[in-house]
């Protein structure tokens, strides 16, 4: 028998990690001199608190249930990319690309151009790793790594140079024809009379984010490659048993996982207000996508979810900051603690769950 | 609701205390505020996603105006001016079209033509350099005003010009800026003059351990080092956020140069320097000012063809 | 005999990991200089038992006394203080250094590595001469055979002084000239006073040289006796918990046409080791061919060759045509295809995903079955559901539930998922590599029948066992490999335990008869 | 070039290992006894806060210097806590530390200083500074015109500050306590087996603590040289990736002391040449033979293999030959015809330098270099009860 049922795991082991992480970033707050039910008051209201915070907050969160699903897909194969920061930039590349080269008459094209090159592209940045961790063994986390710096240089390269507006002083390409602007969830609201989401980047991609989840969920639950990533990703040994070939869904995995990053740069290059790539358009979500898809437990549901509390946070971080004299980095400081207990420190958090249980089994029995 | 809360600065990546152009900018609305014992909302970004969102946010708190410093502001103001025609903004270093912004750009390679005839009176090896922050025009800009300065006072001199780096982190590399000091004193180098930001902390430094001549910038930067620093291109970032907090709500949109003639750019003269700025070098100096001023002089401006007809990037 | 104080006395001895209760109340004593047996089936302790009295694990409940002390063990420090050593099943040794350096680990003699290796060094010389336990000091652990590995972790215990050693499973690993090699060290080392614990599934060890032995079963002690008071029927009988039953009941074998034909098969593996070299034999429709063999000799390789999980050369026949022994048809999937199922030696390891619902289990390999595909791009979970249930239900496992994951079920019950997901196949050639390992008797008659009527349905089976006596039992014709090669076929009717026992030795088969 | 530009580049590079080689050191200690740290970055970035926050406030830079290594221990217990007690996964808890490390630091730097999230620049005193060797020159101008002789000495050999000459002494140091003590042998079977270990009676527990924080002083002493020795303060994210970089020389490094100098020497040698010459030119030829030539090569590699190789080398070989072609075409004007085209230089984009030590370090991952086998246990857990 399993030691806990499965709602403790799913649910209750998550809540004590995040209120745990709560409790380590109160204690920060104070130690910077500020009162932490005032700053989550803030933080709360920076998140929510109104329609155009909303919409920042539901910005964000796409980008990271984009990254979130493409860290567990790789996960369900037992693969830990780390790479989504740079797949993310290779994305923008693709769709920057795409939006700025080639004309396009309208959004739904542009939509589906753009996204289609950005899964390219970041599927591709994805296959040297992927080729080595199948066909040499050389560990992934350490490849992806490096190509997330890599990938960092080869954008500065384009952004600037090749790709730069003679006279721009930033490290951007031109700003995408208006064609290839992504309607906002503000346009699709006010197509109803509303005012929704004001002036907020949040976009139509965030659906394009929901079919994302549908669609992971589909593969790796009720398809036949589905079956076999999470086979290989439970036993190496036994996939190989079922003639499951371990360098075709190592690759596949990644390249999967690869493009579901790359498809985030939909969201933060077409869809933002001035829709362009700058050169550090990833901002960590390759990273916070880890911590999503920990907290998810590698579930679209569960990543949704962890999705938005990240965007909160985020956006609610950087209310805080603009209304207090804490940086924005306050958020960065949450993100790892959150990471930390979620994922490193998990064990701590369900040892005594599973022994509380398991007394409660016995003295049932 | 048309009350305003007074005006409003938001500073660039550097950071508000990067002893130079950021904080240049803090000097003035912090003049301004002494002066006539008010506040001022102030925000430093920490990424760029933040931009619009700073802007839109004091725009939406009255805050009026609203002054940014930076050209990377450009892009994100030009989204966000139109939504708020009541506030006025200002922009500094950079051109935006729209009726109610107000853009300030210097003519930083005046300023850097003066300090350019400085370093290469000063250098005794007739070599002469320069540290960018980041690639962009703008800075090349400084480096051949710079050049140009330093082959007008010295027609032998060479001048060395590194950049940095192509982001904006290399605005914020001081490791970076030392050891590219290095390498040009070793490429004989004995005057240089960083126009980096937070990474001139580190070229400033390296030139003072090494006791080789500096040139600071944007604010004077001639106490970090007392006796080290030749002198600093002042480009009177304070002066434009004090003029903007002082004209308030009224400030006049349009396009505004600060040059020499306008106290907008020039270099430092004070007790930190004065032994190493000789009467002839400033009288040579000055001299070249006037004409400047005059128009009797005129120093090429990188921007205005991306061409720098004395040195090669 | 009662003035001499036990030398190992173990009181109420309890320990759960998790919800497994590997340990129930065990108590235990063995006198000074003698050899004491534990034996008892897969899981039910014994390992546990000692490594708690090696101090590797924490009891919950429970008292240890030495020599008639009271002794606290709370890590192996202190067991090897208290004159405790102990050869693991799986050794415990770093791979990657010498012999010099695994004695001398965490026995040294200061802060400075090179006193106490020189120490070591003179002191492993006068081991070898007094034991016969020679091994090159200087060869890397990863560089030389099992048996050479279990020396030096005896010279581990010998160098640390033990005067209790405690040797768990020691033969497995070993060949028979190379197990009596290791009963006369420990002959000669009971002569000196030493205590041994041997632990072992072989009652005919414990009968050759024990002086006591205890039978667990299910984390339960249930008996300590004299070994001359005993005998191996008794013990089976104590250790299963019922009169065992060894023959299977079944129909002469009436073989047919050739169904797998394997022609000079060979396997060099990446260090350059020859796994197989040059196996052929021949299993035809309606017989079940056993491959005997001391683990480690080819048998994996074979098993795995056939199965499309190892690259070989040579030639494998399947009803007459060839089979894809290197290219693009090689894998498990192409061998499904043409008919060839395999229930594998390790279940929990290659046969199950332990972490996925018995439902799923049932799937497993067969996943690209059309029965199973709601359409060209997704599967049909329920289809899949169902069809577990039906299986579950026939194959008779327990709890007949899909929807728990695989580790929740007993080893038996797994067993019985793999076996029925293969049988049911219908497959013209079946791969066994040990059905039983591990499973209950009840299981193993259970198993062994639907083997059995799987052959007499006219499929070829191929079974590879480590059991004697399963071999013995099932097979219409034995193999046996020893060093990749097969040493010769005998039938078994026309042969007994002794012959084959040499012939997997490495005898010649001229040698043997 | 000149001898005194060698000179220079091996001084640079050496002045750029000393962090690097502190730190892939201190990788080594950890994922020797098998705790693998992705978090040296986010330690030696604590580290240059504290130390450089400290030094600022005492004057006096040792203070700083136990500070920074006081925090860097600080967060390896944690990673011990993570990895050892709790037996989490070592890659998670690692990225936890960077981000904590790069959040924190801004947000107290703030805090204490409100100078944008950095430490003000320290005083001399309050630094480590540059060693003068007697009869050394000190300054360039004087040593560019002495003897080679006087350059190496006074270039090279003097001049460091303290924590250089230290860095260097870590590594005889560390060769000595691998395999020379009784703690080193332990510690490295701990990282093969950590059953033997355990079994042979040491606390597993105890030895990898130790090693993690063995780690943790490294990184806390490399984490200080950064920002009281090269630098004069602490700047935001100042570490600039140093920490995976030493992750990746450790691998180059196979995981030994001595190949580990080596192999940040080598990598510091490309920060340094990314230095040293700003503008590096290469010859239009010189790229299509070493594009199209490891291409070749590749396809020639993988035509031997599969499907799979071909498909993924190929098209790499293809990438490769078009940036060729395409740097060819792009100097290929209206004046100079297609073989003259071939005989200009190009700049090569610094971006790519700067990316070197990270192609680097896939190239030598893939194993064309040698094969690198991590210490057998490393990374996981030591797990005896499930
Ligand atoms: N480290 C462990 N963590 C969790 N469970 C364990 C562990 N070791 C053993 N067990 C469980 O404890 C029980 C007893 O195992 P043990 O290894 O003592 O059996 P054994 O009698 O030695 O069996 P075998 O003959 O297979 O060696 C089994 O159910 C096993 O699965
Ligand atoms: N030593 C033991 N003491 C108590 N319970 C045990 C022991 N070993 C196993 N079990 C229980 O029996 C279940 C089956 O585990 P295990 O595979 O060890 O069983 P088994 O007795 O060998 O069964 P099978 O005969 O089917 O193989 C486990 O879930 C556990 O709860
Ligand atoms: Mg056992
Ligand atoms: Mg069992």
């Amino acid at each position: 028998m399993d030691a806990m049922p499965k709602w403790a795991d799913v649910v209750l082991v998550p809540v004590v990690s995040l209120l745990l992480a709560a409790i380590i970033s109160a204690i920060v707050f104070v130690a910077v001199g500020q009162n932490p039910w005032d700053a989550l008051k803030l933080m709360a209201y920076g998140a929510v608190g109104t329609s155009d915070f909303l919409g920042y907050t539901l910005f964000y969160a796409t980008n990271f249930i984009f990254t979130g699903l493409a860290v567990a897909v790789a996960f369900h194969a037992s693969l830990f990319n780390i790479g989504g920061e740079g797949q993310v930039l290779l994305g923008g590349l693709g769709a920057a690309i795409v939006c700025l080269y080639v004309p396009l008459p309208h959004w739904s094209l542009a939509l589906i151009a753009g996204a289609t090159a950005a899964a390219i592209f970041g599927a591709l940045w994805v296959v040297i790793p992927a080729y080595l961790q199948a066909r040499r063994g050389s560990h992934i986390v350490i490849t992806t790594i490096m190509f997330n710096f890599m990938a960092s240089g080869l954008l500065i390269f384009f952004l600037s140079g090749p790709m730069k507006p003679i006279g721009e002083m930033q490290v951007a390409t031109a700003v995408f024809p208006a064609a290839t602007h992504l309607p906002s969830l503000h346009d699709v609201a006010q197509m109803f009379g509303s005012e929704m989401f004001g002036r907020s980047p949040v976009n139509i991609s965030i659906f394009l984010a929901l079919i994302a989840c549908v669609g992971v969920w589909a593969l790796i639950w009720h398809t036949r490659l589905g079956y076999e990533i999470r086979s290989f990703g439970k036993s190496e040994s036994a996939a190989k048993y079922a003639g499951i070939s371990a360098v075709n869904i190592t690759m596949v995995a990644l390249l999967i996982s690869g493009g579901l990053a790359g498809l985030m740069a939909v969201n933060n290059t077409m869809g933002i207000n001035s829709p362009q790539l700058v050169d550090n358009a990833a901002g960590g979500a390759g990273f916070i996508g880890i911590a999503v898809a920990l907290m998810g437990r590698n579930h679209p549901v569960g990543i949704v979810i962890a999705a938005l509390l990240f965007g909160a946070l985020y956006q609610g971080g950087a209310e805080l900051s603009a209304a207090t004299s804490i940086p924005v980095q306050i958020v960065v400081v949450i993100q790892a603690l959150v990471i930390m207990f979620t994922g490193a420190l998990d064990e701590m958090v369900r040892a005594p769950i599973e022994k509380l249980f398991l007394r409660s089994q016995r003295a049932g029995e | 609701d048309g009350h305003s809360a007074g005006p409003a600065i938001i500073y660039d990546l550097g950071g508000k205390f990067d002893k130079s152009f950021n904080e240049s900018a803090f000097n003035g609305a912090q003049r301004w505020a002494e002066e006539n014992g008010s506040e001022f909302a102030e925000f430093e970004i920490t990424a760029d996603a933040q931009r619009e969102q700073a802007i839109r946010r004091f725009a939406e708190d009255g805050n009026n105006p609203i002054v940014m410093a930076g050209f990377s502001w450009a892009t994100a103001l030009g989204t966000a001016a139109v939504d708020y025609p009541d506030t006025k903004f200002v922009i500094i270093d950079m051109v935006v079209d729209a009726p109610n912004v107000r853009s300030v750009v210097f003519n930083e390679h005046e300023g850097s033509f003066l300090v350019g005839m400085m370093a290469a009176e000063a250098s005794e090896t007739d070599v002469v350099s320069f540290v960018g922050g980041m690639d962009i025009p703008l800075i090349r800009r400084f480096a051949c005003g710079y050049a140009q300065g330093a082959l007008a006072a010295n027609p032998d001199a060479t001048v060395i010009a590194n950049m940095t780096g192509t982001t904006p982190s290399a605005w914020n590399d001081p490791v970076k800026g030392s050891e590219l000091t290095l390498s040009q004193i070793s490429q004989g180098s004995d005057v240089v003059f960083a126009a980096a930001g937070g990474t001139g902390i580190g070229v400033l430094q390296t030139a003072a351990d090494e006791g080789i001549l500096s040139i600071g910038v944007d604010a004077n930067q001639n106490y970090l080092h007392p006796g080290q620093v030749l002198t600093s291109m002042m480009k009177r970032v304070d002066n434009a956020v004090y003029e903007s907090f002082a004209a308030g709500d009224m400030v006049e949109p349009g396009f505004n140069v600060m040059g020499i003639g306008n106290g907008g750019v020039g270099y430092a003269l004070d007790e930190f320097n004065a032994e190493l700025v000789s009467a002839e070098m400033q009288e040579m100096v000055d001299a070249a000012a006037a004409s400047i001023t005059a128009g009797d002089l005129t120093v090429h401006d990188y921007m205005s063809d991306e061409t720098c007809p004395v040195l090669e990037f | 005999m009662s003035d001499i104080a036990p030398a190992i006395e173990l009181v109420g001895i309890s320990k759960a990991f998790g919800p497994v209760q590997a340990n129930k109340d065990i108590s235990i004593r063995v006198m000074p200089g003698t050899i004491h047996g534990i034996i008892g089936e897969n899981g039910a302790g014994k390992s546990t038992l000692m490594s708690i009295l090696y101090g590797f694990y924490k009891a919950d409940a429970g008292e240890v006394f030495i020599s008639g002390q009271k002794t606290e063990i709370p890590d192996s420090q202190a067991a090897i203080a208290a004159g405790i050593g102990m050869v693991f099943q799986h050794f415990k040794l770093v791979k990657n250094f010498s012999v010099l350096e695994n004695v001398v680990l965490g026995a040294e003699d200061g802060a400075l590595l090179r006193p106490s290796l020189a120490k070591a060094r003179k002191q492993l010389k006068s081991l070898a001469t007094e034991y016969e336990l020679n091994v090159d000091p200087d060869a890397i652990i990863e560089d030389i055979g099992v048996g050479m590995q279990q020396r030096v972790e005896i010279l581990k215990a010998l160098y640390r002084q033990a005067d209790i050693l405690i040797l768990d499973e020691p033969t497995g690993v070993l060949t028979p000239a190379e197990a009596d090699q290791l009963f006369r060290i420990l002959g000669r080392l009971k002569e000196e006073g030493k205590t041994i614990i041997l632990i072992t599934h072989k009652l005919r060890e414990i009968m050759d040289i024990t002086d006591t032995v205890s039978v667990m079963r299910r984390g339960e002690m249930m008996a300590t006796v004299k070994t001359s008071d005993t005998n191996p029927a008794d013990l089976a009988e104590r250790m299963v918990g019922r009169k065992v039953l060894l023959r299977v009941d079944k129909v002469p074998a009436q073989p047919k046409d050739v169904v797998l034909d394997v022609r000079d098969l060979n396997i060099t593996d990446d260090k350059g080791v020859h796994r197989l070299k040059g196996v052929s034999f021949q299993v035809r429709a309606g017989e079940i061919l056993g491959i005997a063999g001391v683990s480690g000799n080819g048998q994996s390789e074979l098993l795995e060759v056939l199965g499309g999980y190892e690259k070989a050369t040579g030639e494998i026949l399947l009803n007459g045509d060839p089979i894809d022994l290197t290219g693009a048809y090689s894998d498990g999937q192409s061998r499904r295809a043409r008919g060839i199922a395999h229930v594998p030696e390790d279940r929990q390891h290659e046969g199950l995903i332990m972490d996925f619902t018995a439902w799923e289990n049932t799937a497993f390999g067969y996943h690209h079955d059309p029965k199973y595909q709601r359409n060209g791009l997704l599967m049909d979970n329920a289809a899949i559901l169902k069809d577990a249930q039906e299986k579950m239900g026939r194959f008779d496992v327990r709890p007949p539930n899909p929807l728990l994951a695989a580790k929740n079920f007993s080893g038996g019950n797994q067993q019985k998922i793999v076996v029925a997901r293969e049988i049911e196949r219908d497959p013209d050639l079946l791969l066994v590599g040990q059905p039983t390992r591990g499973v209950d008797i009840g299981a193993i008659e259970f198993i062994h029948q639907q083997i059995v009527a799987l052959r007499d349905q006219g499929k070829a089976i191929l079974l590879v066992s480590v059991e004697l006596e399963e071999i013995m039992g099932l097979s219409d014709r034995i193999a046996v490999m020893f060093d990749g090669q097969i040493m010769g076929e005998r039938l078994p009717d026309q042969t007994n335990e002794k012959e084959l026992g040499l012939l997997m030795a490495g005898m010649k088969d001229g040698e043997a008869a | 070039m000149d001898f005194f530009t060698f000179v220079q580049l091996g001084d640079a590079s050496v002045r750029m290992a000393i962090p690097l080689l502190l730190a892939c050191l201190a990788g080594l200690f950890s994922e020797r006894a098998g705790i693998f740290d992705i978090g040296l970055e986010g330690k030696m970035l604590a580290a240059a806060f504290l130390s450089a926050a400290v030094s600022f406030a005492s004057g006096n830079v040792w203070l700083g210097l136990l500070a920074g290594i006081g925090i860097s221990v600080l967060l390896s217990v944690i990673h011990g806590l993570a990895s050892i007690t709790f037996k989490g996964n070592q890659l998670i808890s690692g990225v936890a530390i960077n981000f904590f490390a790069a959040g924190l630091t801004v947000v107290i730097a703030q805090g204490w200083f409100a100078q944008g999230g950095r430490t003000p620049s320290l005083p001399n005193d309050a630094r480590f500074n540059g060693l003068d060797f007697p009869g050394a020159l000190t300054r360039f101008r004087d040593k560019m015109q002495a003897s080679p002789g006087m350059q190496f000495y006074s270039e090279f050999v003097s001049g460091h500050s303290i924590l250089v000459y230290l860095g260097l002494l870590t590594v005889p140091l560390s060769w000595w306590i691998l395999y020379r003590t009784r703690f080193g042998l332990r510690l490295r079977a701990v990282g093969e087996a950590p059953e033997a270990v355990d079994t042979a009676g040491i606390s597993v527990v105890r030895l990898r603590f130790a090693a993690v924080a063995i780690c943790g002083i490294l990184c806390g002493i490399a984490g200080a040289y950064l920002s009281t020795a090269v630098q004069a303060g602490f700047t935001k994210d100042m570490t600039a990736n140093r920490g995976f970089i030493a992750l990746a020389a450790l691998i180059f490094a196979k995981w030994r002391p001595w190949h580990a100098l080596g192999a940040c020497l080598l990598f510091s040698l490309f920060f340094a040449i990314d230095i040293q010459f700003p503008r590096l030119e290469l010859r239009v030829v010189w790229i299509m033979v070493l594009l199209i030539g490891s291409g070749v090569a590749m396809t020639a590699y993988a035509l031997r293999k599969d499907k799979i190789d071909v498909i993924v080398l190929g098209g790499l070989s293809l990438v490769l030959a078009l940036v060729a072609l395409l740097a060819w075409r792009g100097e290929m004007s209206d004046e100079i015809g297609a073989i003259a085209a071939l005989f200009e230089t190009v700049r090569v984009p610094s971006q790519l330098i700067q990316s070197l030590p990270y192609l680097f370090v896939v190239i030598v991952l893939a194993g064309f270099v040698g094969k690198a086998i991590p210490p057998r246990a490393g990374g996981q857990p030591y797990v005896k009860e499930r």
